[in-house]
């Protein structure tokens, strides 16, 4: 889903075009394999949310509503605000124990 | 406190032995009255069908700091002395330990409460995700259900 | 099911180890799914003074009898594959063993509140007795607190 | 507290003179201590509960409240009548685990 930061940055980045910020992106089992891919780094425009970060990272894809959030490590709601060089992991619900 | 993730087998009996000697006994000599355990092993049937094995994958580091929120959490709520939590990740067997959960505490109400609240927060919230291996294939396990 | 009364020291997670890997895993491989554990250990202080020793009294045959009784009307309100309780009894020190029970299930909600029932109705119902060696000499303890 | 057997009976077996059977009585614990022994076979009159057991060995105290009663190892009350030959034991309540 994710291909040359270039080339979706383009296609997706729905903020500013002058300002932008990096943030690395993360995805775990089932929503790994659906994605393609465990992570990348994106480029977005520098007033994002989460969901904002999914909605380019997935190639513009509604976040499915069971898809949990965490920012740098810690679970959020979609709706955070993210900062440049966050890490923003998307995944199924946890089943481990 | 002390939070591990292995990637491969541990004896939860044997790790326990070796830390409440090693550490409670040490730290809080006299005073951990009770403890509660929690051991979750991985079994060969699940939703009706065989279960040849597992892999169990994780977010490391995000991992580990969810579980010492976790028990961040129970120490405001209840009196406890120390935990252990251990983690299996990895590929495993039927019979191998998927998790070990133990709190010490002065009193058995602290203990036991603790130790369970400690292991349903750890099913909701750590992230951990299992992939059963069955006969017609592998699958992941969608949802953990509510152990209250 | 196993109860079992010492009268010398015993190693809790030793005896678990043993008794897991030579009887529960033999005779339910890939079944125990869960695990709950309680052990209670002497503590060094007891309503607000020191404790030096104890000495615990116990009523031999219905002692076991009582522990056995307890076990049977748990099976008939969780689904319990296996259980073990050990018991100390005569001269102990601060951080010996006195009590250690365990319940194996295929679920964790049945192990966890089978495990603290059986500690619960053992606080309660079997025959036991504790004498705490203080500075000022020896009294009984009068009454098991509830654990709920 | 418990004499001889015969003594006790004359003073205290409440019942039949004629018929008498034959108990086992045990005491714990801080009771133990109070009555100076631990135990002792008494005959009483052929009908009886564990109360009467208990106020013959005692040598006429009443039973108090707190003390727990099992007849052959199994708790009861302390109006259940008893069988000759069945082990009666008081104790006060427990305090393991």
């Amino acid at each position: 889903m994710i291909g040359s930061r270039h080339a979706w940055r383009k296609l997706h980045a729905p903020f500013s075009e002058d300002k932008l910020m990096t943030v690395k992106v993360k995805f775990f089992a089932s929503l790994k394999e659906q994605m393609g891919c465990d992570g990348a780094t994106v480029e977005i425009g520098e007033v994002a949310t989460a969901a904002d970060v999914w909605l380019a990272a997935s190639g513009g894809k509604a976040l499915p509503n069971n898809v949990l959030v965490a920012v740098n490590m810690e679970y959020c709601d979609p709706n955070q605000q993210v900062n440049s060089g966050d890490e923003v992991a998307f995944f199924p619900p946890v089943t481990g124990g | 406190m002390k939070v591990e993730i292995h990637d491969t087998p541990f004896q939860p009996w044997e790790r326990l032995q070796r830390y409440e000697s090693g550490v409670v006994a040490q730290q809080h000599p006299g005073k951990y009255g009770a403890s509660a355990v929690f051991v979750g092993t991985m079994r060969d049937f699940n939703e009706g069908d065989e279960v040849k094995g597992m892999t169990l994958e994780h977010y490391p580091g995000m991992t580990e700091k969810e579980l010492e929120r976790i028990i961040g959490e129970a120490r405001e709520r209840w009196q406890l002395l120390d935990e252990l939590i251990i983690h299996r990740v990895g590929e495993l067997l039927p019979n191998e330990p998927i998790v070990l959960v133990a709190v010490w505490s002065a009193h058995r109400k602290d203990a036991f409460e603790a130790c369970r609240h400690i292991m349903e927060a750890l099913k909701s919230r750590a992230p951990f995700w299992k992939k059963e291996q069955l006969d017609q294939g592998a699958r992941w396990v969608e949802k953990n259900t509510d152990g209250y």
